[in-house]
């Protein structure tokens, strides 16, 4: 009759609390039209291979910064390519670049952070070096970083993710130092198990919620960082349309073309809005004290 | 509480140490040659070692390090590889136009951005708070250039109320000062606002649900009081926090507004010294900024204990 | 100081090098013009003219024999002697690569007296007024002796100079404000301002030279006359300031730029003639150039590697470059170069503005004749640095880079360094050519322009089959200015003598 | 013992509240939290209002003062008249008018209930400030004289103290000198000495007779201590699911109560009576703990000096089947000694053996095989479970460290919950679908799972409502009968201890300063000390559950009141 309950099926307990509300809580319109506009964004740019009219890279002297037309439905940039397509396309590696970087600097900040919370010696080395790392200026060092590896996607993200890590490590070790102190932690040293399962088992399911909300304003923020690096002229090259390199490049042109600014700017902040709108939603009703007050 | 803040001093020098070295490497690993940038487009490989041999370019990267090591624990920063002027100078005299900005930014910010964190926690759930949240949320999703180009626009091309770009300091005259810093520090506030209310909402939140707060009214005391005496007081210390992280950003977005606006800060002289590689000028730089990232940072933790006089040092 | 006047003046970049004889950057070079002086300068029909002197050459075309000119004194009031210019053209021949041919062929230069120097050559060398007049790239300014010893490997400390502006070097923010001062002792020539030549007459009392990262907020600045001058506008953003009748936008420097693309000659594919011919032969001249520039106003199609409207200038085989972009051509060519589908390491620097497009534009013109590009991205600096690699590619070599020069700095064989055809010595690149050596050392010991237009031909007709570099045409860059400032002579380096500023 | 008796049908109304109902905002259908209320308070009356958790009775007193929480709790029905105003229908500055000149109110915790971050002289002052036009010199005399009043020591100083700085007691005084000062018709008292040791305590409801005495100020005093109800009431009010089920003076209810419900709550009050001791046990000692001493702090390099002692020279053992129980006031150093045996701190000197073996100085590897011997039950029952966790897998945790496969432990859980009377199905449940009682013989089950030999309950019960605190306290009491455990048993109430321990050990500041059979301590007290305590357990001398006076009333001789 009953099955053992797995490791698995509690980490999908908190997945499910981010969208079954708990009692009392009400959740806006807000949250689902921003659900909604993203999905339909992250949809239109994965799908935009697909229904694109041009090659967003197939440059056209003779077709520079058009107006919009029917040929041309938001116009050209400096190169003659369609600014439709560019925008279109653009949006799946801004979201990959956002997207990515939230992984990994949850991903890592979520090891290092455990170790940190765990093992006293390590914490104060650790944390001396997630200080300087936080102290150095983001953007600074994402230029020099990007300057170190060439502006490749791979780089872009490293460079917007190492200035995340330490915070992301600071929130988890929060988390660790204080979930330590409670009493079932303490209640599972008496039950003899040991330092790693407590931390796998029994602290970790902790900083998921945290870092759920985390990572989504570090996805969001990793888009506009992008857009920041290529405005410096430290961002994705140019043969990889992203909303950030398209609007870098377009921002000369922003009072006689304000299109090349606009469109990819509409939908980077839309597509930012709805993640930091989602993740505040999720800070809410994920937030044990918020739970409390209305439940 | 001097024992505290020589601690925290004291604690400040393993974490700019590992900065120091930190940058170095990172700048020494990074391709780039300031003899090249030197030299010009028209010179010769030949003459390019020779210009790289007489800035030390050729050392071993650890005799390098120790010479630099050296020279700031004398307090020289060295001279810029292009300029060939002190780098301390060259420090000197961009840092005010970066410190008065951030200054006046960070007054802006908090003289707007604490009352609405407050008025939105107090009407929580109403269309005031929506309205507010909807802001905070706005000020984190437009990239900071186009915020800027847009209050250019209104500003200073449309209306015409201030000039368009450039810098004066305010020794020159408040006025001119002010009518050159206000959209740059609108501008980089954006973010900031944003930030400083989200914060001050959730703080606030959280205080007005403590037990105290239905003490106070339960004597009958004003609305007004009630948040602004007995609760923001309590709520302070998680806005004081993010009021120093959060300097972070504005070090970021000075980057980018003194850009847009012409200003001779620091924040262009890192930028255009890291794109020259002009070394002597970014580890100056990135150790400056770190610095003051984390002088901030100790003012900020000094000053928890005037606001919650639960916490002594 | 109330009718004080100032001309606030945004440049193409900053000025963070005070030394115009270590560097070749423009912006150095500009700044020399505003505080140095020179011998003698070229005019506005390439001639030399007398500047700070006048000189005589002997029968033998031995000795040169220059007699300074009344009047002239340094900042610091000193008065300029020969041995100031003695050792100022030493330390300048060190660096500059016309000013070393000269050297080679040096007896001795000397100053007999205050007001003379002696310059004996072993041999003739026809163009060394030419050399020494040259407004670009390194110009022999005039220091004072005790500075010009300064090593030629290390930037001079001291900025006095004996030009019409004193450079202020308590207002100096290196990389972004210059301020310079009417020098109040200096003397003009009697002559009318043509390019370098004739008279220097200054006509404000100061200028201030700084520099906007962001070209928009330097446009909207000049609109709304928060700056009086704009050396260089982006095309794109000319329509802005068309409406507006206090700004004038107008072509100062006629000469304009060329922007050239250079294959690296030791590394395969472009080893190989026949695939560097290939390459010229998928590139178009006009597809490249109205995408940098749009309007077709402001480029102008041109195959001479020594600039179409120079002396030396020739269009001679170029009609590959200059037709239309010949793709079926290049396919014949890789067929029978027999390309192995090598990919092409191109070089695309991100943060240089007027840089970014041609490697774009290449790297889709190359893949359509069946190259495999490998664009890879990085920041000028890293360009600078990769360019110098003679490793292989895997080894962090390259095999193809763009890059400009202002007319004048290709306008002849010793001038242009892309014709050095030295192998290891010659510019990033490393062509060896003997053929193209051959052609420089008959055109240093030719007599008339007859014969070196000749010898020009002929080297424009070797570039074109060798393919030592590639010419992808000239452009202009259109300059603007507040229309109260008046009288500003056409030259291709923005000098501030001759100009008045009317009150607005 | 003597219950108040004064008759108040002549004394003037202060407060009458009819069929009051409050439900969840917005959910006019849910079930209200209160159901048509009833409640009259005269002029001079202390009427105590009593009942389970959740019962209703804050929401009661909150929705007197106007002030239930907004967006979540609202009156939907009837009225409440506070000498002729209608609060129902007051507006906000209405109600602000009202409050603290003729209605005030004190809370249960006096940390949180104080502003941390203002004097507290200050935070009196302020409402003086907020409902008169005293001078500021005036205002402040006021006030210090209240706070001598409510007895503060050196009220100069205190007035200038934060409320950090201050004790437990002292921070409910100023509550009460604010609540006060304004010389209020009706106080509302929200459980205002559940968070405070007995002694404290006592003082404390000293202080309120005496004020109400002087003032004339009608009552509403709220708990679910029934001693203390004997102690204070003139009329008492027992509430049920928001209803009151019974109301009758003091005396009436005590000895005659009618209502089923009012019976299970007093018969659940445990007597201050010992148990009859149980028969000495040959075996021997489980634990033996000598010489146990343990400072905190200390740790850092500049913070020699502030090291605290919290427990010192600690000796005791328990055979198995026994129960040892720790009695004391709040920072005597109960949970210090208990987590020092339990190992979840290292003690700083002493021996403790455990089945054998001496543990006080094992490192954490070598302590592992021995952690089946002891199992330690939490105060906090809604924290002492792992939120995300099943009941089953939280069970399971233990077995499985030691080497039992996951299916037999899963069918020793499913046992145990049988054995602390829980369904089996609740095997898949979550921690928050079950009451805090429920819980507790949850957290029960997973120590009695590793089959120790001893089980320490660190305030297993003091969180419980009597009735559940009662029937947890039987499944102890059965599991040590099954299985002979040794039981160290951490508390400050002293009728569980009465009610479950064989020995008591009363501490005070770290120092153990009586020890004995629970019937000697209890009964004749040899310590000033156990006496202070055992005078200030308020109905020492009421038999609750038999409805009348004890006959053996523990009464020590030379306490001090
Ligand atoms: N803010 C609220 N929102 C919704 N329901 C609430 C709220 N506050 C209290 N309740 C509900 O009202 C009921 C009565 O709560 P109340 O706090 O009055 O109980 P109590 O008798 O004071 O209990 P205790 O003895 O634990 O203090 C409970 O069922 C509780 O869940
Ligand atoms: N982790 C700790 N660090 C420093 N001091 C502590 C710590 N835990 C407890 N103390 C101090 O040790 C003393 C004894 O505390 P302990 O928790 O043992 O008291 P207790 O008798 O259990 O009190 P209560 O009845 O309130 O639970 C107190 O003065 C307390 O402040
Ligand atoms: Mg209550
Ligand atoms: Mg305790
Ligand atoms: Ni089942």
């Amino acid at each position: 009759m009953t099955e053992f309950p797995h490791a698995r099926r509690s980490a999908f307990q908190v997945l499910t609390g981010l969208f079954s509300l708990p009692p009392g809580a009400r959740v806006g319109i807000g949250p689902v039209i921003a659900a909604a506009i993203l999905v339909i964004i992250v949809l239109a740019s994965v799908m935009a291979p697909l229904y694109v009219p041009y090659d967003p890279l197939a440059m056209n002297a003779m077709a520079r910064l058009k107006p919009p037309s029917e040929e041309f439905l938001l116009g050209t940039d400096p190169y003659g390519r369609d600014t439709f397509s560019r925008v279109m396309t653009g949006g799946r590696v801004s979201l990959l670049i956002g997207v990515g970087a939230a992984l990994v600097s949850v991903t890592v900040g979520l090891f290092i952070g455990l170790v940190a919370g765990f093992f006293r010696a390590a914490d104060s080395v650790i944390m001396r070096i997630m200080d300087s790392l936080m102290a150095i200026p983001a953007i600074l060092l994402a230029i020099a970083l990007v300057a170190l590896n060439g502006p490749s996607l791979g780089s872009v993200i490293i460079a917007i993710t190492v200035p995340e890590i330490p915070r992301v490590v600071r929130l988890v070790r929060s988390v660790v130092l204080s979930a330590r102190e409670e009493p079932y932690v303490e209640a599972a040293i008496a039950l003899g198990s040991s330092m790693p399962k407590i931390l796998i088992q029994h602290l970790m399911p902790n900083t998921l919620a945290p870092l759920i909300v985390q990572g989504t304003y570090i996805c969001a923020s990793a888009i506009l960082i992008e857009a920041i690096l290529s405005f410096l002229g430290a961002g994705v090259s140019t043969e990889i349309p992203t909303w950030g390199n398209i609007m870098a490049e377009g921002r000369t042109y922003f009072q006689i073309k304000p299109g090349l600014i606009f469109w990819p700017g509409l939908l980077l902040s839309l597509c930012i809005l709805a993640i930091n709108l989602l993740g505040d939603t999720a800070r809410d009703l994920l937030d044990p004290r918020m739970k409390k007050r209305e439940g | 509480m001097f024992v505290y803040i020589l601690k925290r001093v004291l604690a400040t020098i393993p974490v700019m140490l590992i900065v120091a070295i930190f940058v170095f490497l990172l700048l020494r690993l990074t391709p780039g040659d300031p003899a090249a940038i030197l030299a010009g487009d028209a010179a010769t490989p030949a003459q390019l070692d020779r210009i790289r041999e007489r800035l030390g370019l050729n050392d071993p990267l650890l005799t390098q390090f120790f010479t630099w090591m050296g020279q700031l624990a004398r307090g020289d920063l060295g001279v810029s590889l292009l300029s060939n002027t002190s780098v301390a100078g060259m420090v000197a005299d961009r840092l005010g136009p970066t410190i008065n900005i951030a200054l006046m930014t960070i007054v802006i910010s908090v003289a707007l951005a604490v009352p609405m964190g407050v008025i939105a926690a107090w009407r929580h759930r109403t269309w005031v708070d929506f309205l507010v949240m909807s802001f905070s949320v706005l000020g984190f999703s437009v990239p900071v250039f186009v915020i800027g180009y847009i209050l250019i626009q209104i500003f200073a091309i449309e209306l015409r109320w201030v000039p368009v770009q450039g810098y004066k300091d305010p020794s020159e005259g408040f006025g001119a000062f002010f009518s050159r810093a206000i959209l740059p520090s609108l501008t980089l506030a954006t973010i900031y606002i944003a930030l400083i209310a989200r914060m001050t909402r959730a703080s606030m939140l959280e205080v007005l649900g403590e037990d105290y707060i239905r003490t106070a009214r339960a004597k009958g005391v004003r609305e007004n009081v009630v948040l602004f005496r007995h609760a923001l007081r309590n709520a302070a210390v998680p806005i004081l926090t993010i009021i120093g992280t959060g300097f972070a950003l504005l070090i970021s977005g000075v980057v980018v507004t003194e850009s847009v606006f012409n200003i001779p800060g620091i924040g262009r002289l890192t930028v255009d010294a890291i794109l020259a590689r002009d070394y002597p000028v970014i580890q100056a730089m990135i150790l400056l900024t770190a610095g003051i990232y984390v002088f901030v940072n100790l003012l900020v933790d000094v000053s928890y204990s005037l606001f919650d006089p639960r916490i002594r040092y | 100081q109330e009718d004080e006047t100032t001309i606030t003046a945004v440049m193409h970049s900053g000025l963070r090098v005070l030394d115009p004889v270590i560097t070749t950057a423009h912006i150095t070079r500009n700044h020399g013009y505003m505080i140095y002086d020179v011998l003698t300068a070229v005019d506005a029909d390439f001639k030399p003219q007398p500047q700070m002197a006048d000189w005589e050459i002997s029968e033998d075309n031995r000795t040169y024999t220059f007699t300074l000119r009344e009047g002239l004194k340094f900042h610091d009031g000193a008065p300029v002697t020969g041995a100031d210019v003695v050792a100022s053209l030493k330390r300048w021949g060190k660096r500059d690569s016309g000013g070393q041919l000269i050297f080679d062929v040096t007896a001795s230069l000397q100053s007999p007296d205050d007001k003379t120097v002696v310059w004996t050559l072993t041999e003739p060398f026809a163009p060394l007024l030419d050399v020494i007049s040259k407004q670009s790239a390194v110009p022999p300014f005039i220091m004072p002796a005790r500075v010009a010893e300064t090593s030629a490997d290390e930037t001079i400390t001291e900025y006095v100079g004996s030009g019409p502006f004193v450079f202020n070097e308590e207002e100096y923010e290196p990389g972004v404000n210059v301020t310079y001062e009417k020098f109040d002792d200096y003397v003009p020539r009697d002559e009318p301002a043509s390019w370098m030549a004739g008279g220097k007459v200054v006509n404000v009392d100061r200028v201030v030279w700084t520099t906007m990262p962001d070209a928009l907020t330097a446009i909207n600045a000049l609109s709304a006359g928060e700056i009086d001058y704009l050396e260089q506008v982006q095309i794109d953003l000319l329509p802005i300031l068309e409406s507006n009748p206090d700004v004038t936008v107008e072509t100062r420097d006629e000469l304009g730029y060329v922007t050239i693309g250079r294959p690296n000659h030791l590394l395969p594919p472009f080893d190989n003639k026949l695939i560097r011919q290939a390459a010229m032969a998928a590139l178009d001249q006009e597809s490249m150039l109205a995408t940098m520039q749009g309007d077709p106003a402001y480029y102008n199609v041109c195959g001479a590697i020594f600039g179409c409207a120079t002396p030396l200038g020739n269009e001679a085989g170029s009609e590959i470059l200059t037709g239309g972009a010949n793709i079926e051509k290049a396919k014949a060519l890789l067929e029978e170069a027999g390309y192995d589908g090598t990919p092409i390491v191109l070089m695309a620097p991100t943060d240089v503005t007027s840089l970014i497009n041609q490697p774009v534009v290449a790297a889709q013109a190359l893949r359509e004749a069946g190259f495999e590009v490998d664009m890879q991205s990085m920041d000028w600096q890293s360009l600078v640095q990769r360019r110098a690699q003679q490793n292989p590619v895997a080894e962090g070599g390259w095999n193809m880079f763009f890059t400009n020069w202002m007319v004048p700095e290709i306008s002849d064989p010793l001038i242009n360094v892309m014709v050095n055809g030295r192998g290891d010595d010659a510019w990033f690149g490393w062509p060896t050519d003997p053929r193209v050596e051959e052609l420089r050392a008959a055109f240093v010991a030719a007599k008339d322009d007859a014969s070196r237009n000749e010898i020009a031909v002929q080297i424009q007709e070797h570039v074109m089959d060798n393919v030592n570099y590639i010419m992808m045409g000239e452009y202009l860059i259109p300059q603007a200015r507040r229309t109260a400032i008046r009288n500003m002579i056409p030259s291709p380096v923005p000098v501030f003598w001759n100009i008045t500023k009317a009150a607005e | 013992m003597e219950f108040k008796s004064k008759d108040f049908s002549n004394a003037p109304r202060v407060l009458k509240i009819r069929k009051l109902k409050v439900g969840l905002t917005g959910r006019p259908n849910a079930a209200p939290v209160l159901d048509g209320i009833d409640l009259d308070i005269r002029a001079g009356e202390t009427h105590c209002l009593v009942g389970e958790s959740g019962s209703g009775k804050s929401v009661t007193s909150l929705a007197a003062m106007g002030l239930l929480p907004k967006g979540a709790l609202e009156v939907q029905g009837g009225l409440i008249d506070l000498e002729g105003f209608e609060i129902t229908s007051a507006s906000p500055s209405q109600m602000r008018e009202l409050r603290a000149r003729r209605i005030a109110m004190i809370f249960q915790e006096p940390m949180t209930a104080l502003n941390p971050v203002i004097r507290v002289g200050e935070q009196i002052l302020e409402v003086l400030n907020t409902h008169s036009d005293l001078s500021p010199s005036e205002a402040k005399k006021l006030t210090l004289d209240m706070m001598e009043q409510v007895h503060l020591p050196d009220v100069e100083r205190i007035y200038s103290a934060f409320p950090h700085q201050l004790s437990g007691g002292q921070r409910q005084r100023i509550m009460i000198a604010m609540a006060l000062i304004l010389d209020p018709d009706l106080l509302i008292a929200d459980e205002p000495t559940t968070a405070l040791d007995v002694t404290t305590q006592l003082q404390i409801l000293k202080l309120i007779a005496e004020m109400q005495e002087r003032h004339g100020t009608a009552v509403l005093f709220i708990t679910h201590d029934m001693g203390v109800v004997a102690e204070i009431a003139d009329t008492v009010s027992v509430m049920q699911k928001g209803r009151i089920v019974e109301r009758a003076p003091i005396r009436e209810l005590l000895t005659d109560p009618k209502e089923a419900y009012t019976r299970k709550l007093l018969t659940a009050v445990p007597n201050l009576a010992p148990r009859p001791a149980r028969g000495d046990v040959a075996e021997k000692d489980v634990v033996t703990v000598q010489g146990l001493d343990m400072a905190y702090g200390g740790g850092g390099f500049f913070r020699k000096s502030d090291r605290v002692k919290a427990a010192r020279d600690v000796n005791f053992s328990i055979p198995p089947g026994r129960t040892l129980g720790i009695v004391g006031e709040s920072g005597s150093g109960k949970s210090t000694v208990a987590r020092c045996i339990m190992r979840l701190i290292d003690p700083t000197a002493g021996k403790i053996t455990v089945a054998g073996t001496e543990i006080a100085r094992l490192s954490r590897r070598q302590l592992q095989p021995h952690r089946k011997h002891l199992q330690i039950v939490f105060q906090d029952p809604y924290r002492s479970l792992n939120p995300r966790w099943t009941v089953a897998r939280s069970l399971c945790e233990g077995p499985i460290n030691f080497g039992t496969s996951r299916d037999e432990a899963m069918t020793k859980a499913a046992e145990l919950m049988e054995l602390v009377d829980l369904p089996r199905d609740a095997l898949d449940r979550y921690p928050h679908q079950f009451s805090g009682g429920q819980r507790q013989r949850i957290a029960i089950a997973r120590a009695v799972a590793m089959k120790p030999d001893l089980l320490v309950a660190d305030e297993a019960v003091s969180a419980l409502d009597v009735s559940v605190q009662a029937q947890v306290l039987d499944l102890l009491d059965d599991i040590q009968e099954k299985f002979g455990v040794a039981m160290l048993f951490i508390t400050h109430d002293l009728r569980v201890a009465a009610q479950i321990c064989d020995d008591v050990l009363v501490m005070q500041k770290g120092f153990v300063v009586e020890h004995g059979p629970a019937g000697q301590v209890l009964s004749t007290p040899r310590h000033d000390y156990t006496r202070n305590l055992i005078n200030a357990a308020p109905g020492r001398n009421w038999d609750f559950s038999n409805y009348r006076a004890l006959d053996h009333a523990p009464a020590p001789k030379g306490a001090i009141a």
